[in-house]
């Protein structure tokens, strides 16, 4: 009998997590004996995660693994889940803890935050004004690691963050707010979208308003989404970890909860040829450093994800 | 006619722009400068070309709820076009957008016409099939910036006159649809239908039919926009301008044509829909928090409407002679 | 002499009703004839049919010698047909030069619709019609009458062999009506075929030369006028000989019920005072638009006067809805049947209960057995013809929808009751079941006030007559003293001859 | 119409039937969807026939259907409201604020009830007192009700609802039938009675089909408008409750797009969406129908997107299939 562990996303059709499906499917490949079940709502909502969860239950799969639109709403969903036996582990976007046995962090939030603040600033010698455009005002991730951006904001002299504004992780609303933001701040030197789908948009309207240059686009992003963005210079870097890694290490984990292994604070679980994830006092264990794309490594990277 | 066309209640909307206008111009001056309004025009452009669409449709008594649909399966097809074949003319592309839309357009108005299904409940299903069709279609994928062709990116953005196509392209859908209203029997026709359906038939005007019409031209321009939008945006995925369909209604109503059909004029619909762009440009450089737009759009409608209906409401036939003469 | 349009054999059914069965009719250039029928006899349908709005389900329409075919109502008018319809149809919104012109607006060369010969040709229409109206406006700016003139210039602006008017007089005033009876005599003269539907038998007998009967859907008789009297076409439209259609009875007046006094609205009237009393039918006499129907709103509630006072019983009683009214036991009758009268998408017995309710539920529980009952009784009594009561009225003929909006308000057991032109458009048969109806219920010590534009009923049927012109009373007149002239003379606001 | 004239003439109450009624009425096409839809689900999935799989599927449905009852009763007026959901959130909202001020249960549900009254009393006064058109009042409002949510709350989240709480979302009255379904069961009732029995409901319907007519009959129509949005704003808040008793946790951007789900359902449930006629069993059956489509093709791992095609193509083709059938029907006849 195969075992079956579900992957559910945020929704479906996004390249990030098209990518980690991949990973998943690889997991499976080499474990042999399991079933990946890939599967989310199609809008990004928790009400819509939540209706998938019911039927993966009623289908009685052996693993949940979610990445989350909402920490809280899918608590009680996941609950009723783990009353039933399903082992469930939340990674890319956490769940509160008592939603799931572990979360698994595509790395760790303050070195994200870190990561995205470095970013724009070692493009900006002289220091000036850089602006964040976030995905929806309720993404979980978004918001943790914009939080630790902000903690370590004092280590880059002259850095000055001016707005934080919301693309709904929607083309054309980060478009517009991109927009806004060029508008609104003439001084402007650089934008953080730690958001692969903001990312592409701003690096987009700040190619429209012709401020190549002037303005640097960085952030998370997927390196096939910007290739063209850092040739043209829109872009002189950005940063990610490799989502078929996450999707990969999820599906591992999930089959070594399956297999009995106890998520607590301080417990290694396996994650094949990733090695293992130590979890902390919050059940939460964190891959690895993101990695950065620039010019001269973007365009191998893009024929992969 | 001319009279018909300023009716006060666009000189009352020109006024509430003007005066937005200045409200933003004190707290951020630079928003007035000809530059910038031009590229708010541009910016509101495709909703302008789409509320001329909705507004034959809602003349007619009708409504198009799969306008943002249908602009998404066509703008996803159109990319799909140049990501496949990158060589395909970009005019052919467009064609081929506009005949995609317009052929959705005569699905949504054969059903009310052949089969006599309202309106609303036609597009409420045809809405959420169009979406399920580009999931289906794209299985889910999204067509980013780096699968389109540069020029397929680069039309709506090229400038004429130093204006970008995409603003000329909305003003010659004005003018045309201009045009068909005033000086068309069809245009006509949309109003009689709207006005009276009943009295429609007597006049030998086939109502179906020219719900039909109206349907076909809202799709054809929702299946334009789909290419605009998917070139200047430079993604195509399932759920783009998700939700539009209500600006889109939104702007006709506060540009004041009846959602009972038969009333409302080209101006209107224009302006209505700039109105809504000047807020949404507005907003976010006035330093009103991001969070605070949806409560002021959902006002501003509910002010309109109330402002409309005071402008609309009949006089009442005046029997008493000395009172008509006050 | 040739037909310009004959019909052969035509039928038509609409669910559960046949409206035409097998009827042929021949109209003849130069030459008026007149169709006439009781309601539902199908004549509105025969008008539909050759007009393209219908499509028979059998027989042949023939145009000159050949056969003609209508799908559309712009066949019929290429074919040379035209009509005025029996409902206004035209559109509010739009000016009185486009509502003559939809569908067939002067071009210019680019086959764009040409503004100035559109505006230009209207208004030479409208005067051939009779009226002088500016065709720029918007046509929801004018009165119900001179709509009905924009329609007949309509009509006119097709250049038709054959022209039909369905009741084309009922809802004009005098003046109007003789207008046009000059403009059929004109139309004729020009050698068209005209079908001339009404009700009126003065009219018919003054303009028509040939006369076709319809009953339930068949032709029953057909000739000329000349050798026909009015009892018998009555016979002939009824089956049967109708007594009087008039059928006052003498009542003793009791003591007044309702005083109205200094009754006012900013726009619509002012100064309106009179009393009405136990077993009186008071009628309220006026040209279309004299404000009759507003005043009469208002005084249930429907709009809120600015002043006056009304005291039903002696007591002073504030009406701010039509609910209240008819709690306090005045009921309104209203004259737009389609608009404000029936619900055309609810069954009969729903229809007539629905100001009953109260009486007919148990704690706000509906108990259809009751509804039935009450149902059957009124609609009995005002010899409604329906396949059931569990019919929806929009099936119904106009006239019987009248029955029924009759019968509703008659089933809330009022002690006054307000007709307003309750016979409109109604055959003679339903009238003299209308009138009779009204007597009686006057001779049960109700009062009645009936609100009409058809000098006969108001000079048969009142006790007393009010005549209302631009929002005031212009005169008073008892039974006695009642003359045609008088009445005329009050409405169109004419002093008496010296 | 051969008979004679000279008699008064015996009509009878009705010509058909109840069974023939029943028989071609809409229902009777609705339930045979749903048992084709019930029987397909059992053959397709092993999982489909399981008590508390069937269950948990009618969370799927409940609360919009709760708020379907009443959006009925405002559809058949001839009337719409387009801002249910957003009333949810705003309730959900308020729910959320004042756990934050410590208040326990009871006051929550005082207070998700009153906040739905109050937006729907908002609605209502707009459109009966005003005359506005319902379709434009309630899309302004659906943007200003969910804007205030999203001004308290911005990228907030309020949660830490008492335990107590849960159980309008969670809790089973019995066996298998959770607080929800039993809510929905008794509304329908409720709601089904209302509309069909008493005079209240027969206003609803004289209304929806003629609304002049209906004033002049003596119908307060502008109180009864107003009551039906009271209605739907209270309906809202009563699933507002439950959804965020179900979530544990307020956000926003709660019960997105449910307005059109909603609307959606009330029109497969057969109701006229120009007024004037529908009935709560349609309306109840509509539900099932939609709740089993989710919820079978959610057993077979199918796109969310693929399931909305399919009830788009539902709604369709319910509406149209009566009305190919009865001109088969006619061009058979003729
Ligand atoms: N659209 C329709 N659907 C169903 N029945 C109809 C329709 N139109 C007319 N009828 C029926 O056909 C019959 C003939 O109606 P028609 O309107 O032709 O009568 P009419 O002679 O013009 O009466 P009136 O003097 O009241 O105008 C009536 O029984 C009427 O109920
Ligand atoms: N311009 C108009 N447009 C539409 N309907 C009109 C217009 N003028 C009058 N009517 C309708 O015609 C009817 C007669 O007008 P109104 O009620 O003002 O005067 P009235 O004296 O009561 O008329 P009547 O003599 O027919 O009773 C009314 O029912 C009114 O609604
Ligand atoms: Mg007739
Ligand atoms: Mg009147």
């Amino acid at each position: 009998e195969n075992k079956k562990i579900a992957l559910v996303v945020k929704a479906l059709g996004i390249g990030f997590f098209e990518a980690a499906n991949k990973g998943a499917q690889e997991a499976a490949k080499e474990l042999g004996d399991v079933e990946v079940i890939y599967t989310g709502p199609t809008t990004t909502t928790a009400e819509g995660q939540i209706e998938v969860i019911n039927s993966l239950i009623a289908q009685k799969v052996d693993a949940i693994a979610v990445s989350t639109n909402d920490t809280d709403a899918l608590v009680p969903a996941l609950k009723k889940a783990m009353d039933r036996g399903i082992k469930v582990i939340s990674w890319d976007s956490g769940v509160a803890k008592d939603g799931r046995l572990m979360h698994l962090n595509p790395s760790s939030s303050p070195l994200i935050g870190n990561m995205i603040i470095k970013l724009a600033a070692d493009n900006l010698p002289e220091g000036g004004d850089v602006a964040v455009l976030s995905a929806t005002a309720t993404s979980t991730n978004q918001n943790t690691w914009i939080a630790e951006m902000k903690k370590v904001q004092g280590n880059y002299k002259g850095i000055n963050v001016v707005a934080t504004v919301y693309g709904d992780d929607l083309a054309d609303k980060s478009y517009r707010e991109t927009q806004g933001l060029i508008q609104s701040y003439p001084n402007l030197k650089a934008i953080i979208a730690p958001t692969s789908v903001g990312i592409v948009a701003a690096a987009q309207a700040v190619t429209d308003a012709g401020k190549i240059g002037q303005i640097n686009v960085t952030g998370l992003g997927l390196p096939s989404e910007m290739a063209g963005h850092v040739k043209s210079g829109a872009s002189k870097s950005f940063a990610i970890w490799n989502p078929i890694d996450l999707g990969y290490s999820a599906t591992m984990v999930a089959y070594d909860l399956i297999n009995g292994a106890e998520a607590k604070p301080g417990a290694e679980l396996k994650m094949g040829r990733m090695g293992a994830v130590k979890l902390d006092d919050n059940n939460e264990g964190a891959m690895a450093d993101p990695f950065v794309y620039d010019a001269k490594n973007v365009e191998e990277f893009a024929k992969i994800f | 006619m001319m009279a018909n066309i300023l009716r006060n209640r666009e000189l009352l909307l020109v006024g509430a722009i003007a005066v937005l206008l200045a409200l933003i111009t004190w707290r951020f001056p630079p928003f007035v400068a000809p530059a910038n309004l031009g590229r708010v025009y541009n910016d509101t452009s495709i909703l302008i070309i789409l509320a001329l669409g909705q507004m034959a449709v809602i003349l007619t008594r009708c409504i198009d709820l799969s306008m943002a649909a249908n602009l998404a399966l066509s703008g996803m097809v159109a990319a799909m076009l140049n990501a496949a074949f990158p060589g395909l003319p970009i005019p052919l592309i467009i064609l081929a957008a506009v005949a995609l839309g317009t052929l959705l357009g005569m699905i949504n108005g054969a059903l009310v016409w052949k089969l006599d299904i309202p309106p609303i409940v036609v597009t409420l299903g045809t809405l959420t099939i169009y979406r399920g069709l580009i999931f289906l279609l794209s299985g889910g994928k999204w067509i980013n910036a780096h699968q389109m062709s540069d020029a397929f990116k680069a039309l709506p953005r090229d400038e004429l006159f130093g204006f970008p196509v995409l603003s000329w392209l909305s003003l010659v859908m004005i003018a045309l649809v201009f045009l068909l209203m005033s000086r068309t029997a069809l245009g006509r026709a949309f109003y009689a239908v709207g006005g009276n359906p009943h009295a429609a038939v007597y006049t030998g005007i086939d109502v179906g039919r020219t719900r039909f019409s109206a349907y076909c031209i809202s799709g054809a321009l929702a299946g334009l926009s789909g290419y605009l939008w998917v070139s200047r945006y430079a993604v195509a995925y399932v759920d783009i301008a998700a939700g539009f369909e209500l600006d889109i209604i939104a702007a006709c109503v506060i540009g004041g044509i009846s959602i009972a059909g038969g009333i409302g004029t080209v101006a209107g619909a224009v302006l209505g829909a700039l109105f809504l762009g000047v807020i949404k440009n507005a907003l976010p450089v006035i330093n009103i928090s991001p969070f605070a737009q949806l409560a002021i759009s959902g006002m501003v409608i509910i002010v309109a409407v109330a402002v409309n209906a005071r402008a609309e409401r009949r006089k009442g036939r005046v029997i008493l002679r000395k009172a008509e003469a006050v | 002499m040739k037909p310009a349009i004959a019909l052969e054999g035509i039928s038509k059914s609409f669910p559960g009703v046949k409206a035409l069965s097998d009827v042929s009719l021949a109209l003849y250039p130069g030459s008026v004839t007149a169709l006439i029928g009781e309601n539902g006899a199908g004549k509105s349908t025969l008008v539909k049919i050759l007009t393209g709005i219908y499509q028979p389900d059998e027989g042949t329409i023939s145009v000159g010698d050949q056969e003609a075919h209508f799908p559309t109502a712009l066949a019929a008018a290429r074919a040379g047909v035209t009509a005025i319809h029996q409902e206004t149809v035209l559109f509010d919104e739009l000016s009185v030069a486009e509502n003559i012109f939809l569908g067939h607006a002067p071009r210019n060369r680019f086959g764009l619709i040409d503004w100035k010969k559109l505006n230009a040709d209207a208004r030479a229409l409208l005067s051939r019609a009779g009226a002088d109206l500016d065709p720029t406006i918007r046509l929801r700016d004018l009165g119900i009458a001179k709509k009905h003139l924009v329609a007949i210039a309509r009509a006119l602006s097709i250049d038709a062999q054959v022209v039909i008017m369905d009741e084309p007089t009922a809802a004009l005033s005098h003046k109007e009506i003789h207008e046009l009876y000059a403009l059929v005599e004109r139309l004729k003269a020009d050698g068209k075929a005209i079908l001339f539907i009404s009700h009126k038998f003065d009219e018919i007998f003054r303009i028509a030369d040939r006369y076709t009967v319809f009953r339930d859907g068949t032709m029953v008789d057909e000739g000329l006028i000349a050798d026909v009297s009015q009892d018998e076409l009555v016979r002939l439209m009824v089956g049967r000989a109708v007594g009087s259609v008039y059928p006052k009875k003498d009542v003793a007046i009791g003591e007044p019920v309702l005083t109205v006094s200094g009754y006012r609205h900013p726009t619509e009237f002012e100064d309106i005072n009179f009393e009405l009393r136990r077993g009186e039918i008071l009628g309220f006499y006026g040209l279309v638009g004299a404000g009759r129907s507003e005043f009469m709103q208002s005084l249930i509630g429907v709009t809120r006067p600015s002043a006056g006072a009304v005291r039903l019983d002696g007591e002073v009683l504030v009406i701010r809805s039509p609910s209240e009214a008819i709690r306090a036991g005045i009921v309104y009758v209203p004259e737009e049947r389609g608009r404000q009268g029936a619900i055309i998408g609810l069954p009969i017995f729903q229809n007539v209960t629905l100001p009953s309710l109260s009486r007919t539920s148990r704690s706000g529980f509906l108990k259809l057995a009751n509804e039935f009952a009450l149902a059957r009784e009124y609609t009995t009594r005002l010899d409604l013809r329906a396949a059931s009561l569990d019919q929806d009225v929009g099936t119904l003929s106009g006239g019987n929808q009248q029955k029924v909006v009759i019968a509703k308000w008659l089933a809330t057991k009022p002690k006054v009751i307000i007709l307003d032109e309750p016979t409109k458009g109604i055959d003679i048969g339903s009238k003299a079941a209308v009138h009779a109806f009204m007597s009686e219920l006057a001779a049960q010590g109700l009062s009645v006030i009936m609100v009409s534009s058809e000098i006969p009923e108001i000079m048969g049927m009142s006790d007393r007559v009010i005549v209302m012109r631009e929002g005031r009373i212009a005169g008073r007149f008892e039974r006695a003293e009642l003359t045609a002239e008088k009445l005329v003379r009050a409405a169109a606001g004419i002093q008496e001859a010296a | 119409m051969a008979e004679t004239h000279l008699t008064p003439r015996h009509i009878p109450d009705r010509l058909e039937g109840r069974s023939a009624r029943l028989l071609k009425s809409w229902e009777s096409l609705l339930l045979v969807v749903a048992c084709l839809i019930f029987l397909g689900n059992s053959l397709a999935s092993p999982y489909f026939l399981d008590p508390w799989n069937l269950s948990d599927a009618t969370f799927n449905f409940t609360e919009k259907a709760m708020i379907a009852f009443a959006m009925a009763l405002v559809i058949i007026s001839g009337e719409i409201d387009l801002s249910v959901a957003s009333i949810i959130a705003l309730a959900s909202t308020a729910m959320g604020y004042a756990v934050q001020l410590g208040f326990d249960t009871p006051a929550l549900v005082v207070i998700g009830l009153s906040v739905g009254l109050l937006c729907g009393a908002i609605n209502g006064l707009l459109i009966t007192g005003l005359g506005l058109p319902s379709i434009v009042v309630t899309i302004g409002t659906m943007s200003l009700f969910r804007g205030l949510s999203f001004i308290i709350l911005g990228d907030q989240a309020f949660t830490g609802y008492p335990d107590s709480f849960s159980w309008f979302g969670q809790g089973y009255v019995w066996w298998v039938f959770s607080f929800e379904f039993t809510l929905f069961v008794s509304l329908a009732v409720v709601y089904g009675v209302v509309l069909h029995k008493t005079n209240f409901g027969r206003a609803v319907y004289a209304i929806g089909n003629n609304q002049t007519a209906a004033l002049f009959s003596g119908i307060r129509v502008a109180r009864i408008k107003f009551i039906l949005f009271l209605l739907t704003g209270l309906m809202a808040g009563l699933a507002s409750i439950c959804l965020t008793s179900r979530l544990g946790s307020t956000r926003p951007s709660i019960a997105l797009g449910w307005e059109l789900e909603v609307v959606t359902m009330v029109v497969l449930g057969g109701v006229n969406i120009l007024g004037g006629s529908g009935t709560i069993p349609g309306v109840v059956l509509a539900a099932l129908i939609m709740g089993m489509v989710t919820f079978g093709f959610g057993l077979l791992n199918v796109p969310g997107i693929v399931m909305s095609i399919f009830i788009g193509l539902l709604l369709i083709s319910v509406i149209a299939l009566p009305i190919l059938w009865r001109r088969a029907r006619q061009r058979l006849a003729h």
